[in-house]
């Protein structure tokens, strides 16, 4: 589903976020990337999407090259991911409802499928009284949230979730990172970068620990702590 | 394309017009000032045009009567010229002003003329032509009437006429040519800081995966919605002062004396100026749009 | 230092963010807000620093009663705060350095000043390295890092942070409290609004609980969960 | 306020001006285009009172000799006008020239003329005065001049001059006002659009504890220098369009036949054009970014 191979990436202003990059996520895996702040998760997801090009390796998605996907075809690389932004990257101009819509009207869905897709992925999310105002009406946590249903609402078959609970408090987190599971087991490739060390932990699923744009570990089953540094398995 | 897909595009331009307001009406009123320049301009040039187009339909012939004839022929002859379908208008030129002519011509050799008396002069008429393709036929017909002796046209007006006239076509249309390039240039920018100030939006909507077109479309929409306001908001203010000075315009060219210049009827020029300005503004709005949208879809 | 007096706070759309709040924060005090997401602590936070205005009662901060402070002073009273925004609130056209420097220039601080305290702030939030770039060009958490360093540099008396650690791993989150912690042992009154269960938990500091806009508990030496439910005092 | 704050404010706008490159461009290039319009205008006007004044300044005097003088005794009147130094040039209408005017005159009635030669017609000379102050004292002189008959102002021509001029002072003073208000409109609207798109950093600055006028100053610095920037674009643009015509000027009216009119030289109007564009740019950007700043100052 997803491959990263010998991936190394380096912004313009000379930041190398990533190098060495080797990682291989199947479909229907669950994957929790975690790692220090500015390791390089953000910069794993952009890649994934295509926001930023590797300098140098491959990255594979869906069977597409990345680097040599032609321009007009970006936009059904990414009608097959499901993204939650870690700056949410919400349309300040169209009410909660009108946001998740909008993903859908992109991928031309009928207004019925509209119509009993968006609120129900509202209702996931706990945000249906919320549907009708602005973003800039809304808490951190609510427009984190709205990210989340826009992610899902077409059902992609790929999900990536950039701190997906950063803003939010550990009872509703948990019951984010319940629904992910959830969809998981319906058969969607879920990754999530994270620092919530305690959802790391209580979800035991397969983990790839960051540091400086490295891969220091990629373990199944793993927990967030630094406590079991002999467990280490390095990629 | 689907018809929902198209029907939201339209929507959504609208929509987008709506609730950018605060942008929405400052481009808007740029594009109207704008095009307001352009407009005055054009009506101007197109009533140079008329001014001169309708000096030259109208070229003056003078028809001279034989000297010798009294004043109940002359009246006959008069008559005769103004019951004529083909002529606008006649006005006679008295013996005595053509003697008065002469002698302000000669001035200080008057004595020349001592003897004579306004008598040897010949009355003449200056006769304005209706449909100036008939002139040579009219020059017959003239010729033709018991009483009159020669017909000349005033030749050398029309020359001077062409002359101004063939120099105003081309400054005129230097002139439109600039201008339309300059207003394009305005608007055409005014939609990009339009399109500059959302482009964190293009770029989310490319982000969760829109294709090009589906983000672009509405940007259309709201450039074609911003231009044609504008264009009809000019068209407007326009007509409303185009229609202020046409009522005031012949009481102030009595009070000023320049009755040699008239304006051309609203009703007649404001179609040409409302299709130009429309096509402008639209034009300009959708090719504007698409091309500062593009800049910022990349991503 | 700061005081709410029956305060009620409903938005222009009709949402009630907060009622009958009434909290007494002392000077030197270290206060945590916690509570579910929409809960209200944003909005709390908004009114100390006058982005909103109270729709009942009263709200005094630094003597000031914000309700009828006159527009002219009201960068008067921010500047005696040091506010993190949960959103940022960075100027994107402005390097890391400039984004702090500006802070002090507000104030008109000497060059020299900014010159000496603008590295120092940068190097508690461990971003000395990064210094020339601009916000864009940063991860999340060094971004809300390059916030905190914004709102540390003038040394204010009243020091408040809106999740400063929601993006942020558990290690450098911790040495973040730790560094407020010290901040507020020198005498500055801080207030932290936060999810994170496991600092509130460690730092044994005043806790005050909000949902749905009430507060619900108010404690000293509290901690965030709700494994003590009758150990809660009500305000 | 403070030294290093007026500093601050100085070179924050500089660089806020650099850092929005693409805006400022655009602000930029709307300000250039809309006062190029006011200044091409402007120019135009300018010259049409040139033109005006010129005329006026010049007004032709006719001096007739008398009839009787020989070839030699004319040249010596034509030696004496062209060698006082109020007469700025001297043009000689021979016997011939008054004699086939008169003819013309008289057209069908040239029988009259039969047994006169051109002799019976005065040389008359159409003199251009320098300095219209002192036309009355010109006239005593020349009339002073041994051959001299009479003297003549070409009034007629003046009277009709006088009329056209206070009719273009009024339409262009009204021109000139309704275009700088357009330009103003036109360019205020720019800059509010160029700070509405930064709205976001001015609510932050406030948010942060800055005062309203630390805000305002720089975006004020800013608008100044596109104002400034546009204006001298526009001057540039101008004198480059206005140099090449002036230098075509000649060869064109001479090709045309419109050498009635004449072009003012660019040193003598750039001044003028240069201080208004400069003035309307730079005090519409100043009071442009206040106002609009001030409107998103309130939170
Ligand atoms: N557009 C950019 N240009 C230059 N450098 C960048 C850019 N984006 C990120 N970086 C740098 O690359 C490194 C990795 O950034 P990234 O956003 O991937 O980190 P992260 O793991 O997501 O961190 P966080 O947990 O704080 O979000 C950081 O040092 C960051 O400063
Ligand atoms: N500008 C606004 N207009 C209308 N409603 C608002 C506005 N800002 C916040 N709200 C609403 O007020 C309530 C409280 O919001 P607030 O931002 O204070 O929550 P919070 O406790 O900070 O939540 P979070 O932890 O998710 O950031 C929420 O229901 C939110 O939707
Ligand atoms: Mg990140
Ligand atoms: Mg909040």
């Amino acid at each position: 589903m997803v491959e990263f191979r010998n991936v190394m990436k380096r912004y313009p202003n000379g930041t190398v976020a990533l190098r060495d990059i080797n990682l291989k996520i199947r479909k229907g895996e669950f994957v929790f990337v975690i790692g220090p702040s500015g390791s390089g998760k953000s910069t794993l997801i952009k890649l994934i999407m295509k926001e930023e090009d590797p300098t140098e390796g491959e990255v594979i998605v869906n069977g597409y090259n990345i680097s040599t996907l032609p321009r007009n075809k970006i936009p059904y690389l990414r009608r097959s991911l499901g993204i939650v932004f870690q700056d949410f990257r919400l349309l300040q101009h169209k009410t909660v409802y009108e946001n998740v819509a909008f993903a859908m009207q992109i991928v031309e869905a009928t207004p019925k499928e509209i119509r009993r897709q968006v609120p129900m992925a509202l209702a996931l999310v706990g945000l249906s009284k919320k549907a009708d105002v602005y973003p800039d009406q809304l808490s951190g946590g609510e427009q984190q949230r709205v990210a989340l249903a826009r992610a899902l609402v077409n059902n992609p078959s790929l999900l990536i979730a950039d701190e997906p609970t950063g803003n939010l408090d550990p009872e509703i987190s948990l019951e984010i990172m319940k629904l992910l599971s959830e969809i998981n087991q319906r058969g969607t490739t879920v990754i999530v970068a994270t620092h919530e060390k305690s959802i790391v932990d209580a979800m035991k699923k397969r983990v790839v620990a960051l540091d400086r744009g490295q891969i220091v570990r990629d373990q199944e089953k793993g927990i967030y702590g630094d406590e079991d540094k002999d467990n280490k398995i390095y990629s | 394309m689907k018809i929902r897909t198209i029907k939201y595009i339209v929507k959504e331009g609208f929509l987008n017009t709506y609730r950018n307001k605060l942008m929405s009406l400052a481009s808007v009123s740029i594009v109207t000032a704008t095009l307001l320049i352009f407009g005055i301009f054009f009506a101007i040039i197109l009533n140079l045009n008329y001014n001169i187009k309708a000096f030259q339909e109208q070229p003056e012939l003078e028809a001279f009567c034989y000297t010798e004839l009294n004043d109940e022929e002359i009246n006959q002859v008069k008559e005769m010229l103004m019951n004529n379908d083909k002529i606008e208008s006649v006005q006679m030129v008295t013996r005595k002003e053509a003697f008065e002519k002469l002698k302000e011509m000669l001035d200080n050799r008057e004595e020349m003329l001592e003897g004579y008396s306004e008598n040897i002069m010949p009355v003449s008429f200056i006769i304005n032509i209706k449909d100036t393709s008939r002139t040579p036929e009219l020059v017959e017909e003239i010729k033709g009437i018991f009483g009159i002796e020669s017909v000349r046209y005033s030749q050398r007006v029309i020359d001077i006429m062409n002359r101004i006239n063939s120099w105003v076509k081309w400054i005129s249309t230097a002139f439109v040519a600039l201008l339309t390039g300059i207003s394009v240039f305005i608007i055409s920018n005014t939609i990009r800081l339009t399109v500059f100030a959302r482009r964190k939006e293009i770029n989310i909507m490319k982000y969760i995966g829109a294709t090009d077109w589906f983000i672009r479309w509405p940007f259309v929409v709201e450039g074609v919605i911003i231009g044609i306001a504008g264009a009809v908001l000019a068209f407007i203010l326009l007509c409303y002062g185009y229609s202020s000075i046409e009522s005031n315009f012949h009481s102030d060219v009595t009070r000023l004396s320049i009755n040699f210049i008239s304006i051309a009827a609203l009703r007649d020029i404001a179609s040409k100026v409302f299709g130009l300005l429309l096509l402008i503004g639209s034009s300009v709005g959708c090719l504007g749009s698409m091309i500062s949208v593009r800049k910022h879809l990349r991503v």
